[in-house]
């Protein structure tokens, strides 16, 4: 149907493409594959947000309500599309539980999976309790507690280390997440608020908390909660006879290999393009770049295109992107998903 | 056996009995030889909160390593071993060894303040070498510095008298570093001084140099306040 | 002292081996590499630097670096397992150390020396080891019970129940043949060359070696074809 | 945390759980906010076991771990031999079902048929010469199965070592050397069942070292990838007579011995096994060049470390039932070094004392460590004794986990796993797991009289040794 754009994915980008066209006086037929709406944020417990410094629940749960509480929102939860038939103006979706959809533009907002530290085996996590994911940092943070999974005793000390599952040809990632660097900066505070007498190490190549991140995050985090920032890749993780965590590096500007006890040891994993991303390629017939995220049509002036004519794409199907930026992207997708609408009343008309 | 490459080993971590027998047999020099490892195995969580507290300090743990100190470093210019930006590093991890080597040159600061002048974060770099310093002075790594015998010698006189001799000064630290009144060049700085100046003001500088007077009614102010002094010492470094 | 013509040669070398783009893609100077390396735990030695002499072209230091660094990494290749940009610092410590050898240059010389032995052996043999290389004299730092049952080592070789290794002057029995193909693979590759290179007695030692082997099995060679003629 | 008495990662082998999407019974948090453990509350209070498996569980959602794309900078060299081969370039000697292969993982998920049978023994230079119990250990295995030498396996005489050791160690030697050293050998490997009346292709290679196997791969990917390379190597081996139709013969796969250790594992414990090593603290080094270099072929085995370490040794020592104990430098080189330890042995004894023994003494307080090369058991057995000098008398028996497990099942440890050859303290452990080894040392006393009267005892024909005379 021309009033309807079918939004493929609840996330951040998603919840704002839907706002946008239903603002501006068209309908959505929203898809998620999960049970809840939200996405990443809310399925993996994020703890406060960059930069806003707001509860993940809180600022992702209004755009959540914002969309259910749309009367010209239909939202299919725990549902995936399974095809879809037709054309730029005229699509048909089939959807996994039995439901057809008609649709004049579909956007794509299937985000992206995050990055699983166990294809990265040397860096000890599902070897080592207390080796961790910032996710179930994030976890921790949120519940108010920061201890040892292992034997539940207070860290003295907790190392964060950059880079995982990014930038690291050995496992086939070779982007840069663009966003660990601020969330681990902002966890480093988010221990330390919780638990003063954890010292929080973060080891490094080098500090993208670009734009506004860079004192919000990176120098308040050194400067005011006293994180210590090593100049050191970590190459392996192993555990001392005591129990404790060692990582091993080489400090590049001692220029010294190191072996430093540690409590728990937290890998700022980076993003994946959505393990689903084969399959959404195949069933909306759009592209992959080489890394295995959505294809970009041209930008200037296909902003938000896919290879496809008619579906649209936004936020960190893309690439590694942030929250507030795959908001914005949403909603540029949004727009661009109700000028194709628009332009199709117009030829009606 | 000689170890090819053995330039790449410091001599202090070379383990070795140059004569040892062990179950009969015997493994003298080489064949006992081991080496120390050079891994850094841990951090000293306390030291810069150590150097925080000595002035000058306070800022370290602002740095980010950009390296603008020791590029803009007058003393770097000279000596490339000179390098602020490595030894904040190095105070910022508690690296106290590495900081140890280099304890020869780290005093040589000429307090010139381009670092804290183009420091970026606002660091302080001069007044961490000062701070460092002062840390490796007390803890008795490098003898005092002339600088601080210096210092010493102008505040002993303050807490007497109340005021400064400048020719007790320079000769009391002449004597304390071993140094002979007798140079040329003081030589000449007296006479020409004198030359310059009026017949009564040289006595009266030859009379309080022999005298010392106080300032009036300093009393027992200079007890008090070198006992201020080193409760602040002590409460800034426990 | 080399002149810079030569060093930018020797650099050259290195960089026109045909596993030099294979071994290095880049470098974002992490120090993966170094933190994984034993010979750094001991050595002022670091992988990371190799790599970034290589990558910034630094001729001069590569140069320095082959005088003596390059002969302490102990090729395990934890280095190029571990790289998050997939070179071999490894790899490249081997290419640079061919090199060194091309070059003639005097570390290649001196580490070589205590080598001459395992080289006499390969070269002649095709093993690398042999039992009568390792007598408790040769090696006090392995201690008294270098092993645990004290005897003939002729005899305790033939206690070892398989047939190719009751041997002393070689790790295992190889045949004439064999080694007789090996002399030519050295020949053909330019292995001899770069012995003759290094360290000419032990070339002449071993060339005479050579020569009367091949001997030995030309003259087994006829026996078998009288032999044949016999049977015929 | 108690890693010294448990196998690092063992909390990831619990049975169910591992397949596809598969999700453990509590894996939703209740409140429905948590998708496979992905929840917002965070279970970290006072975890069992049970819940901080859990904790860290979510992630094996995914179906195959390593199956991860790694576009064009990984790729399978196997693909392209296959196509070098259609295309008429070279032979490829398969592991066919006569060898009944047994499939394992490597590194990233990839299928590699490991041979069991039929099978030509590529010895190691450094065993033979010094520990020769590693590779009598290996063959008096395969004839407890009931091998018959000759059909079953080959050892011969017409092989050379792969010349690698003095190639890392000295520089001398490069690529092509040790790519035509690699084609001889493993020509021969292929040409050798003829003389005993089989087909071409009968017997394939089992590499006993370590250095050899790493080494062989490296230069496989670099024949594939070069015609230049295999242009002058085909020269070469022309001239030797090595060509198999005027082509190059290379194998499908480089199999290492202890590979073959791991997919007989359980037969050895539950066929063979005969004393109960369950009181036995294992600590295990894995070679350097077994599974750091093309390291994407080496065996990572779900069931085994999680799947986090590569397999071999740890899967042999658990499944005869020994503890294997995790340590801080698992990772760590021995100290070997190709040149260092003949010529710069102050760096290989501090290194391997250091970084290696007294860790596996002060935290795994192991009875063994267990290896799979050369160059690791000459490493850590000769250079532990001059600890001493400084203090380091640490003592851990060193010996190969095919020379443990043949101790295992039965063989004598002098006659067969020819410890004699060790100078750690092997008696120990041999005492530890009941065997006498006093009386073990009378009888090989007698045997030497035996030997030296001329009855030696051979685990094959020793005629099978010559199969082509000279």
């Amino acid at each position: 149907m021309g009033d309807t754009v079918l939004v493929v994915g609840a996330g951040p980008a998603g919840l704002s493409a839907a706002a946008n066209v239903t603002a501006a006086g068209y309908k959505v037929v929203m898809v998620e594959k999960e049970e809840v709406l939200g996405g990443a944020p809310i399925l993996s417990g994020y703890a406060r947000l960059v930069p806003s410094g707001e509860w993940a629940k809180d600022a992702i749960g209004r755009m959540v309500s914002r969309v259910e509480e749309d009367a010209n929102c239909t939202v299919h939860k725990n549902a995936k599309v399974t095809q879809l038939d037709g054309e730029a103006g005229n699509f048909t979706a089939t959807l996994s539980n039995g439901e057809t959809v008609k649709a004049g533009a579909v956007v794509l907002a299937t985000g992206f999976t995050h990055f699983d530290s166990i294809n990265k085996p040397e860096w000890g996590f599902g070897t080592y309790e207390d080796v961790l994911t910032t996710t179930q940092m994030e976890q921790m943070v949120s519940s108010g507690k920061i201890i040892c999974p292992s034997d539940g005793r207070v860290p003295e000390r907790v190392a964060i280390l950059l880079c995982v599952g990014s930038r690291d040809r050995q496992i086939g990632r070779e982007w840069c997440s663009k966003i660990c660097c601020t969330v681990s900066a902002n966890l480093a505070m988010e221990i330390k608020e919780i638990s003063p007498g954890t010292d929080v190490f973060i080891y490094y190549m080098d500090i993208r908390t670009y734009g506004l991140y860079e004192d919000k995050f990176y120098w308040k985090s050194q400067e005011e909660f006293k994180t210590k920032f090593v100049k050191a890749r970590i190459a392996e993780v192993t555990a001392s006879g005591d129990g404790r965590l060692l990582v091993k590096g080489e400090d590049t500007l001692v220029k010294r290999p190191i072996v430093i006890p540690f409590d728990i040891v937290v890998h700022a994993i980076g993003m994946d393009p959505n393990e689903d991303n084969p399959e959404i390629s195949r069933i909306f017939g759009v592209g992959l770049e080489k890394h295995g995220f959505i294809e970009r049509a041209e930008h200037y002036t296909n902003t938000c295109g896919t290879t496809r004519r008619g579906i649209y794409s936004c936020g960190a199907a893309y690439a590694p992107e942030t929250i507030d930026d795959s908001i914005s992207q949403g909603a540029a997708a949004g727009a661009r998903a109700v000028a194709d609408l628009h332009a199709l009343v117009r030829k009606a008309g | 056996m000689a170890i090819h490459e053995k330039s790449l080993i410091e001599p202090e971590r070379l383990l070795k009995h140059d004569s040892l027998v062990v179950d009969g047999v015997d493994v003298s020099g080489h064949w006992n030889t081991m080496i120390a490892p050079r891994t850094i195995t841990d951090y000293d969580d306390d030291f810069e909160a150590k150097i925080q507290k000595y002035g000058g300090g306070e800022n370290v743990h602002r740095c980010w390593q950009c390296g603008s100190c020791t590029n803009s470093c007058t003393v770097y210019a000279q000596n490339v071993q000179f390098n602020p930006r490595y030894w904040i590093y190095l105070i910022r991890l508690g690296l106290k060894e590495e900081i140890v080597k280099d304890k020869d040159i780290i005093w040589q600061c000429v307090s010139c303040n381009k670092c804290t002048d183009i420091c970026p974060k606002d660091v302080r770099p001069e007044g961490v070498m000062k701070a460092l310093s002062h840390w490796m002075e007390d803890e008795g790594i490098t003898g005092k510095s002339p600088s601080k015998i210096f210092d010493e010698e102008f505040l002993d006189q303050i807490y007497k008298t109340g005021r400064i001799e400048d020719g007790k000064v320079v000769q009391n630290f002449f004597k304390k570093t071993g140094q002979s009144l007798f140079q040329d060049w003081l030589r000449v700085f007296m006479l020409r001084m004198m030359k310059g100046l009026p017949i009564m003001h040289l006595m009266r500088m030859g009379w309080n140099t022999v005298h010392t007077p106080r300032t009036r009614s300093w009393g027992r102010t200079g007890e008090v306040l070198k006992a201020y002094v080193q409760e602040q010492k002590e409460a800034r470094h426990g | 002292m080399a002149t810079y013509a030569e060093m930018q040669q020797i650099y050259d070398d290195i960089r026109g081996d045909f596993r030099y783009d294979h071994e290095l893609n880049g470098c974002l100077n992490c120090g993966i590499c170094t933190a994984t390396c034993p010979s750094a735990q001991f050595y002022d030695y670091s992988p990371r630097e190799i790599v970034q002499l290589l990558w910034t072209e630094n001729v001069e230091q590569i140069y320095d670096a082959m005088q003596e660094k390059i002969w302490a990494c102990a090729q395990c290749m934890t280095c190029a397992a571990r790289c998050p940009f997939k070179n071999s610092p490894g790899g490249l410590v081997a290419i640079m150390r061919e090199v060194a050898i091309k070059h003639e240059m005097q570390s290649a010389k001196d580490v070589l020396r205590p080598f001459g032995r395992v080289m006499l052996k390969l070269i002649t043999t095709g093993n690398q080891l042999s039992p009568d290389m390792i007598q408790p004299d040769h090696f006090p730092d392995w201690g008294p019970n270098i092993q645990k049952v004290e005897g003939d080592l002729r005899l305790l070789r033939k206690a070892i129940p398989v047939k190719t290794l009751q041997t002393v002057d070689t790790a295992w029995e190889v045949s004439l043949k064999t080694s007789v193909e090996m002399y030519t693979i050295w020949e053909m590759t330019g292995v001899l060359r770069s012995l003759e290179l290094m360290d000419e007695n032990l070339f002449d030692v071993i060339e005479d070696f050579i020569d009367e082997k091949r001997e030995d099995y030309e003259d087994w060679l006829e026996e078998q074809e009288e032999d044949e003629e016999d049977d015929d | 945390m108690k890693p010294t008495d448990q196998t690092p990662g063992n909390h990831n082998t619990s049975a169910e759980g591992t397949g596809t999407g598969a999700m453990k019974p509590g894996f939703h948090n209740t409140d429905g906010q948590g998708i496979a453990g992905h929840g917002s509350f965070f279970q970290a209070t006072d975890l069992s076991p049970e819940d901080a498996v859990r904790a860290t569980d979510w992630v094996r959602k995914h179906v195959d771990r390593r199956t991860i794309d790694l576009g064009d900078r990984m790729d399978d060299v196997r693909e392209h031999m296959e196509e070098l081969e259609k295309d008429g370039q070279i032979i490829i000697h398969r592991v066919g079902d006569q060898h009944e292969p047994v499939s394992v993982k490597t590194l990233f998920g990839w299928d590699k048929k490991i041979p069991t049978k039929q099978l030509w023994h590529h010895k190691s230079c450094g065993q033979c010469g010094n520990i020769p119990g590693y590779p009598t250990a290996l063959l008096w295995v395969m004839n407890k199965f009931g091998f018959v030498p000759g059909k079953d396996y080959l050892d011969e005489t017409d092989q050379t070592s792969c010349t690698a050791w003095n190639y890392h160690g000295s520089g001398i030697g490069n690529v092509e050397s040790l790519a035509a050293v690699f084609l001889r050998n493993f020509h021969q490997a292929y040409i050798s069942g003829k003389q005993h009346g089989h087909e071409a292709g009968h017997f394939f290679p089992l590499v006993h070292c370590g250095t050899s196997y790493g080494n062989y791969k490296e230069i496989r990917k670099y024949l594939i990838e070069s015609a230049e390379l295999r242009e002058k190597v085909t020269k070469i081996l022309g001239k030797l007579g090595r060509l198999v139709d005027g082509k190059l013969v290379i194998p499908e796969e480089i199999v290492h011995y202890s590979e073959w250790v791991h997919v007989m594992r359980n037969r050895i414990a539950s066929e063979l096994q005969t004393i109960d090593v369950s009181n036995i603290r294992v600590t295990a080094h894995v070679a350097c060049h077994y599974y750091k270099m093309v390291h994407e072929d080496a065996i990572y085995d779900p069931t085994v470390l999680g799947g986090n370490r590569t397999a071999i040794i740890t899967s042999m020592a658990q499944a005869l039932g020994a503890q294997v104990i995790d340590y801080s430098t698992w990772y760590d080189c021995c100290g070997f070094g190709f040149r260092h330890i003949i010529s710069e042995r102050e760096f290989t004894r501090s290194f391997t004392m250091d970084r290696k023994i007294r860790v596996a003494r002060e935290e795994a307080n192991a009875d063994v460590m267990l290896t799979n090369d050369t160059g690791c058991v000459t490493t850590m057995d000769k250079n532990q004794w001059i600890g001493k000098a400084h203090d380091q008398d640490f003592q851990v028996p060193i010996m190969a986990e095919v020379q443990f497990a043949a101790l295992a099942c039965g063989a004598d440890p002098l006659k067969i796993v020819q410890l004699q050859w060790h100078a750690s303290p092997c008696e120990e452990l041999v005492e530890k797991m009941g065997i006498s080894w006093d009386e073990a040392k009378k009888n090989f006393h007698e045997y030497l009289k035996e030997v030296e009267a001329g009855n030696i005892e051979y685990l094959y024909n020793p005629e099978l040794a010559y199969g082509s005379k000279a």
